[in-house]
């Protein structure tokens, strides 16, 4: 059992919760009781969501060995995603 | 298995675009809601199902290598974590609903409890599926690793969803 | 095959069928209908004059409301014999039945509750009122569907000693135009499509109890020559 | 017992006809169930989007005069009279998917006859009731505004909120597909099934809230669940067709000849 554990999937799982921590404590100081849109704090907490999207993606879901429709069905859904939000959070500055 | 994994993955995109549309259009609301939930939970249960995920991907190996006694100790675990998680969910719900919040037409609540809710809808579902790979490994005299595979992806499909609407409902200001 | 279980749902036919009349006719504002131009506080004085007809009535209707279910199941069991290449029309006519059997508990429930409180706002009166007439008169669409479906059932039968006589299906098919009138009592208060009207009631009432009489008679044989034939079955296996 | 007077009459030999139009399509009788799910939901469309303007909806938060002047509307209340004539027209398509759902292995009748009791209940609370309730605000003008009002919310809410029948329909369906070895359905109907039973899901908060995408004109509740119930219904008659053509003939005339021999 511990030999599956010694793979590169544990470090990504490692990294994963690694950066939920910093999003956590990014989103922490956004709970300060004060209110206010925080430009800085939601690219970087939505940024980290993309990129660990994509790590699930890419290395539980075994995207990156996947055909290649695949691979760019779903970085074409992070992109959406990303470029949706921005869009969208713009608007509310 | 793809093909309902990735019209998921659209109809939830077509869910956050509403949310941040309504989100935009009255920030304060959504601020004042969103002070109300517990980060600590929303994060406790992001790491809960990324182990989970783990678990499960290391099945899905443990699986191809024919080695099915270690493939179904992950599963256990990666189900564990997942029940885990329901339940954690359900107490935060139950508090919440104490708390009086479905009274409330807050558009923020509402969002909460249906983006929550259709998740838990999913996690139920993929709970249903690991059962049925356990089926899978612990019955078939020859447990076929697609299956594994197919199951896999499902449950880390609930797992990225769970990424996203922990960023936007439980973080973003 | 016994068909025991065929013959008792049929029997019961006369019984509720007798007792349908029975409470049709002791209840008042049934027979002759109430009509649809009456104002909200000739409809609350009505029911609050018969408050204890009408509830003995619609107490008795409550009861058997949906007593031809087990004589339809007997025809969807006699549809399942028939020599057609599937049962899509049976298993259609068991849904409509299904579906126009609660249109007529729902009828009944707001007439006893139009007298549950003669008390009431006359206009909650006339609303409850309105409700049961549309739910009793107008969902005639299932009775249609479920009757088209027998029709063409039997226009399909192949085998060579068919389970219902063809003329059966053009009865079906007659009765059910004679229905849609029906739905059109929801557009008008006056004239032969009213709730009240020469069409809307008078005719569908009345096809509607020949019908019931009819089939009876035509289920009655097909249930008697389903055993027949099958006595016959088993004489041709035994004598082999 | 003896038997009636029709019998001899109907023991005849005549079924030469109905034998010969058998033998030609013998599979005549889904065909014609199969063709009226097109006719009833043109029919459908007609009826609410042109006749009743029930879709899309109004708003929830419609002035008491906006309510009024949509109750009264003339055609909303022939749209419900053709809806209350022509509403039997869905029980056809449930007993042709039974019949194909019936030809699936590893399935015993048990989905099957749910999936058809389900929808058959369904059609009362889910449109034929909302149906009347629209029906009897067009009928009486003289209702109060206050019943107007009641009228006109009960109608689109139980239109649009009408849950769990649908729910226990769609369920039965995917578990049915999913479980089937002979893929009389193909698989990906299964996984649509399952996203059309969620778009139910979505329509909760119709009850509860009145403004935004989760009310019961909203962009969630309403139009996503359209669009998907739609998309859904166009593949089920896609499927439904390349189900009853490709099944072999020998299933229908092996069950005929069982019973007519």
């Amino acid at each position: 059992m511990t030999a599956y554990l010694r793979g590169r999937l544990t470090l990504v799982w490692m990294l994963l919760v690694l950066v939920t921590f910093v999003s956590w404590w990014l989103g922490a100081r956004g709970e300060s009781g004060r209110l206010g849109v925080n430009l800085p704090l939601t690219a970087g907490v939505v940024a980290i969501a993309l990129v660990k999207t994509r790590l699930v993606f890419w290395h539980f879901m075994e995207v990156r060995t996947a055909p290649s429709w695949l691979r760019w069905n779903c970085d074409g859904w992070l992109a959406f995603l990303a470029l949706m939000l921005f869009a969208l959070y713009r608007y509310s500055l | 298995m793809w093909f309902f994994v990735i019209g998921d993955l659209w109809i939830f995109a077509c869910y956050f675009a509403c949310y941040m549309r309504d989100r935009a259009r009255n920030p304060e609301l959504f601020q004042q809601g969103q002070e109300l939930l517990s980060q600590g939970i929303g994060a406790l249960n992001t790491v809960i199902l990324l182990t989970s995920s783990l678990f499960v991907a290391l099945c899905v190996q443990a699986t191809r290598a024919k080695d099915i006694a270690v493939a179904s100790r992950f599963l256990a675990l990666g189900s564990a974590c997942g029940a885990a998680f329901m339940l954690i969910k359900a107490g935060e719900w139950y508090l919440k609903i104490h708390a009086g919040f479905p009274e409330s037409t807050d558009p923020f609540f509402i969002y909460y409890f249906m983006l929550t809710g259709l998740h838990m809808v999913h996690v139920a579902l993929g709970l249903v599926i690991l059962a049925l790979l356990w089926r899978e490994l612990r019955g078939a005299k020859e447990p076929r690793a697609q299956f594994a595979e197919t199951c896999a992806t499902y449950w880390h499909m609930v797992d990225s969803l769970w990424i996203a609407i922990f960023a936007l409902v439980y973080l973003v200001r | 095959m016994n068909t025991r279980d065929q013959r008792i749902c049929l029997g019961l036919v006369p019984v509720f069928g007798a007792l349908f009349l029975i409470g049709f006719t002791i209840c008042p504002g049934l027979f002759p209908p109430l009509s649809p131009t009456m104002t909200a506080e000739q409809v609350a004085a009505f029911y609050r004059d018969h408050v204890g007809q009408i509830r003995a009535s619609m107490i008795l209707f409550n009861l058997i409301g949906i007593g031809f279910i087990p004589f339809f199941m007997v025809i969807v069991v006699q549809m399942m014999r028939m020599g057609n290449p599937s049962r899509a029309f049976a298993y259609s006519y068991l849904a409509a039945a299904v579906s126009g059997g609660t249109l007529f508990a729902l009828a009944d429930l707001a007439w006893l509750n139009a007298v549950a409180r003669p008390d009431r706002d006359p206009q909650l009166t006339l609303l409850l009122n309105d409700l049961a007439w549309f739910s009793f008169t107008t969902p005639v669409g299932f009775i249609i569907t479920q009757n088209l479906c027998l029709a063409l059932a039997i226009y399909m039968d192949a085998l060579p000693e068919p389970v219902f006589p063809r003329w059966v299906g053009h009865f079906n098919v007659v009765s059910a135009l004679l229905m849609v009138p029906g739905a059109f009592a929801l557009l008008y208060k006056t004239g032969p499509f009213a709730w009240d009207g020469a069409l809307s009631y008078w005719l569908r009432i009345t096809t509607y109890t020949l019908y019931v009489a009819v089939m009876f008679f035509v289920v009655r044989t097909a249930i008697h020559r389903q055993v027949a034939r099958e006595g016959r079955v088993l004489a041709e296996a035994a004598s082999a | 017992m003896s038997e009636s007077v029709w019998a001899g009459r109907a023991g005849t030999p005549r079924s030469a006809g109905a034998e010969a139009r058998l033998a030609r399509n013998p599979k005549l009788d889904q065909w014609i169930c199969y063709w009226s799910i097109p006719f009833f939901y043109t029919l459908f469309g007609l009826i609410f989007v042109l006749f009743g303007r029930i879709m899309p909806p109004p708003s929830p938060t419609a002035s008491i005069e906006d309510v009024l002047e949509y109750m009264q509307a003339p055609k909303l209340g022939v749209g419900m009279a053709l809806l209350s004539l022509t509403l039997g027209l869905a029980s056809l398509s449930s007993g042709v998917i039974v019949v194909q759902m019936k030809r699936m292995e590893g399935i015993s009748p048990v989905l099957p006859y749910a999936y058809l009791t389900a929808l058959a209940v369904a059609g009362v609370p889910g449109c034929l009731f909302p149906g009347f309730v629209f029906a009897l605000g067009n009928f009486r003008p003289e209702y109060s505004a206050q019943i107007q009002q009641m009228l006109y919310d009960l109608g689109f809410l139980s239109f649009v909120g009408s849950l769990g029948c649908f729910v226990i329909q769609y369920l039965v369906f995917a578990i049915a597909i999913f479980l089937d070895r002979r893929m009389i359905f193909p698989k990906w109907l299964g996984y649509l099934t399952i996203w059309a039973l969620v778009t139910e899901l979505v329509a909760i908060p119709i009850w509860i809230t009145r403004t935004g995408p989760f009310a019961w004109d909203g962009l969630l509740s309403f139009y996503l669940g359209t669009v998907l119930f739609v998309g859904w219904e166009f593949c089920m008659c896609v499927c439904l067709y390349r189900a009853i053509k490709n099944q072999p003939v020998e299933e229908l005339i092996g069950r005929a000849a069982a019973h007519g021999e």
